[in-house]
């Protein structure tokens, strides 16, 4: 920080020489012209010679051409509304002198503003035809002052906005450490109205593929080859008339029936008979050494 | 140094910290010739130790120093602040669901013949861990795949006493035309309606929202 | 519940929390059923603003809510706790900033007009990465600019609850108050408009009408 204060320091006397040689403010003669790397760098008023050095810190200091003009204006307590154009021009382009003869390509945009300067001075040279009322045609300065003034307007409140308190800067978050505790998961909450949904969604899609005609069976039965599966293992035989519950009645009696011979038609399970009459099985096919993952 | 203006900058140093400080720490805060003896730090220390008799933090001396930490009694309610939002579900987990339901057994492959689209792994953990639905065996086929159906927590969490009280497929195909006292009474519904405007940033907002619409939409004549 | 423990709860889930609190979030830590109302809530935080004064830190409500920070004015001690110094900003990137909260959403080239200089992107770069602003849309003129504003992050780092607490910007005087007359401050106008009329205006003609395009293609965005 104290670098960059220590370099605004050197540009503004390096500047104030300059004004001296253009404005002449006494005052400020006595100054070195810059500071460059701790050394005073006298002013050479013959060719206006800038150490390049010096020239970059300058650059680095104004922030374009409309910064270099309000600096001009304020440097002279000059009213923006009334500015002298032909000798703030000629400021101006005493520094474009100096910039042109070392870093041109970053100087494009004071090169405009010059070019714009010479135009309002060039406007306001011209004799104001006879007959065209006043204001008609506009003060040429208009459009600078605007601009002038925007720009303005925006700088101070990026100083304004510098100065507010910065986390981090001025004031730090406090925090203390979190206390230990199991923290719990929350599911999010579902209507079975948003799962049907989804299910005509996917039937819809389903049914433009013909080969996709979803039949479903009766959600009983389903329900139940889903709980006789359960049931069943693929390492011992479980008799059939165990599937069965007396207590369900003939429905329940028919809805198992036909979960099995579901179960069957999908290969989802077998059934064994060894002998006629004898016991039937339910197994699960496949190995009997296998253990069902669950 | 006042003490006062003392004790405010050990508090402000230590709560600003993050971690713990030690005593030699909290000295070089300050500029040479300014710092306080250890017996004005620690007396500031043990006022600000006393301060917290009311309040919801508490100083404690550590391994590592000094630290202010949530007092222990309020951690039930302090620690809802880690809880893990509810996320919607997405609409493909909801399709899958539903066809776990209604064609169950069934296994992963066969809800993605269905679907058209892959059914992703984490699809599959999430319901199991809801436990909505479990592995009831395996298809027979290479690979073995798993088979899953539905469970009765299933049956609980949407207020069915068996699956037969879902609603047939024809009219899930007319699913406009169902009856909107179906849905009446069940109380998640306004859960969902209530939460709505929280869930505003969330990735499916999209799908809650058309949801409600169409819902709403039942529900003018 | 008893204020007491209510204002101990919310002051440790502050200071617990790392970050900003609403009034919603503060309201979701307590079960259905035992949450306390919104002006409770309210004068829970403003007893808890009052106690803070005469200590180091302050309760500050920003944009994304409620949070405990040091005091402004024990900053030069608590800074010492980080080696690093905090970064101090370039003008160029602060009046970046500046036009962006002022005049958002803005585009690059609209800063560049009234900035008079280009705005680099590593500027742009920055302030994203500190998610400080953020890209609120695109102009629809060709190559479709990003448009950009500033972010909730930018207020909490700026101590901001709202845009509307940034300072006030600077008033535009009025152009009518241009001096009328044109000539006085020109000695060498008068030599020159008594030599040459004619020639002066030629002189600088090619420059003028070059300048004149470029400004104005400047000035479509």
């Amino acid at each position: 920080m104290s670098g960059r204060l220590s370099s605004t320091a050197n540009v503004e006397s390096q500047v104030a020489g300059i004004a001296a040689s253009t404005v002449e403010t006494p005052q400020q003669q006595e100054l070195p012209f810059a500071m460059v790397n701790g050394e005073a760098m006298a002013l050479q008023p013959q060719d206006l010679y800038i150490p390049p050095d010096a020239l970059e810190v300058f650059l680095e200091t104004f922030e374009g051409p409309l910064d270099l003009l309000l600096y001009l204006i304020k440097r002279q307590n000059l009213d923006i509304l009334n500015i002298p154009i032909a000798e703030i021009t000629r400021q101006y382009m005493v520094y474009i002198e100096l910039m042109k003869t070392l870093r041109l390509e970053l100087v494009a945009e004071y090169l405009v503003m010059a070019a714009m300067l010479v135009e309002i001075k060039s406007r306001m040279l011209l004799p104001r035809p006879a007959g065209v009322a006043e204001g008609e045609e506009g003060d040429p300065r208009a459009e600078l002052v605007r601009r002038l003034q925007e720009y303005e307007r925006y700088k101070k409140a990026a100083l304004d906005i510098d100065t507010l308190p910065q986390m981090g800067r001025d004031v730090f978050p406090a925090q203390v450490d979190k206390p230990d505790a199991q923290v719990f998961k929350i599911a999010p909450a579902v209507t079975l109205h948003e799962v049907l949904l989804a299910l005509k969604d996917v039937l819809a899609r389903a049914d433009m593929f013909s080969h996709h005609h979803i039949q479903l069976e009766p959600l009983s039965v389903r329900e139940r080859m889903s709980n006789i599966l359960n049931s069943i293992s693929a390492e011992k035989f479980t008799e059939f008339t165990t599937l069965f519950t007396i207590e369900e009645g003939r429905r329940g009696v028919v809805v198992t029936l036909l979960a099995i011979l579901e179960l069957v038609k999908e290969t989802l399970i077998e059934l064994i008979q060894t002998e006629l009459f004898g016991p039937i099985y339910v197994k699960v096919p496949g190995h009997v050494n296998e253990l069902a993952a669950s | 140094m006042n003490s006062q203006h003392l004790k405010n900058i050990v508090e402000a140093a230590l709560l600003a910290a993050g971690h713990p400080l030690t005593l030699e720490q909290l000295t070089a805060l300050f500029a040479e010739g300014e710092q306080p003896a250890r017996e004005e730090l620690r007396s500031a220390l043990d006022e600000l130790r006393q301060d917290c008799g009311q309040r919801g933090i508490e100083l404690k001396e550590v391994s590592s120093g000094y630290r202010f930490q949530a007092k222990e009694a309020f951690a039930p309610w302090v620690s809802r602040l880690w809880d893990e939002r509810p996320t919607r579900y997405s609409r493909a987990l909801l399709e899958t669901l539903a066809l776990m339901a209604y064609r169950q057994p069934i296994t992963r492959a066969e809800i993605e013949d269905i679907r058209g689209v892959a059914v992703s792994s984490n699809i599959v953990k999430t319901l199991l861990e809801r436990e909505w639905i479990r592995v009831v065996g395996h298809r027979e086929v290479p690979g073995r795949p798993a088979l899953y159906g539905t469970t009765r927590q299933f049956l609980d969490s949407f207020n069915l006493k068996t699956l037969n009280d879902l609603p047939p497929l024809a009219e899930i195909r007319n699913l406009d035309e169902l009856s909107k006292d179906l849905f009446e009474d069940l109380p998640e519904a306004e859960f969902i309606i209530a939460g709505l405007p929280d869930v505003a940033e969330d990735a499916t907002h999209d799908t809650v929202a058309s949801a409600m619409t169409t819902e709403q939409h039942n529900h003018t004549p």
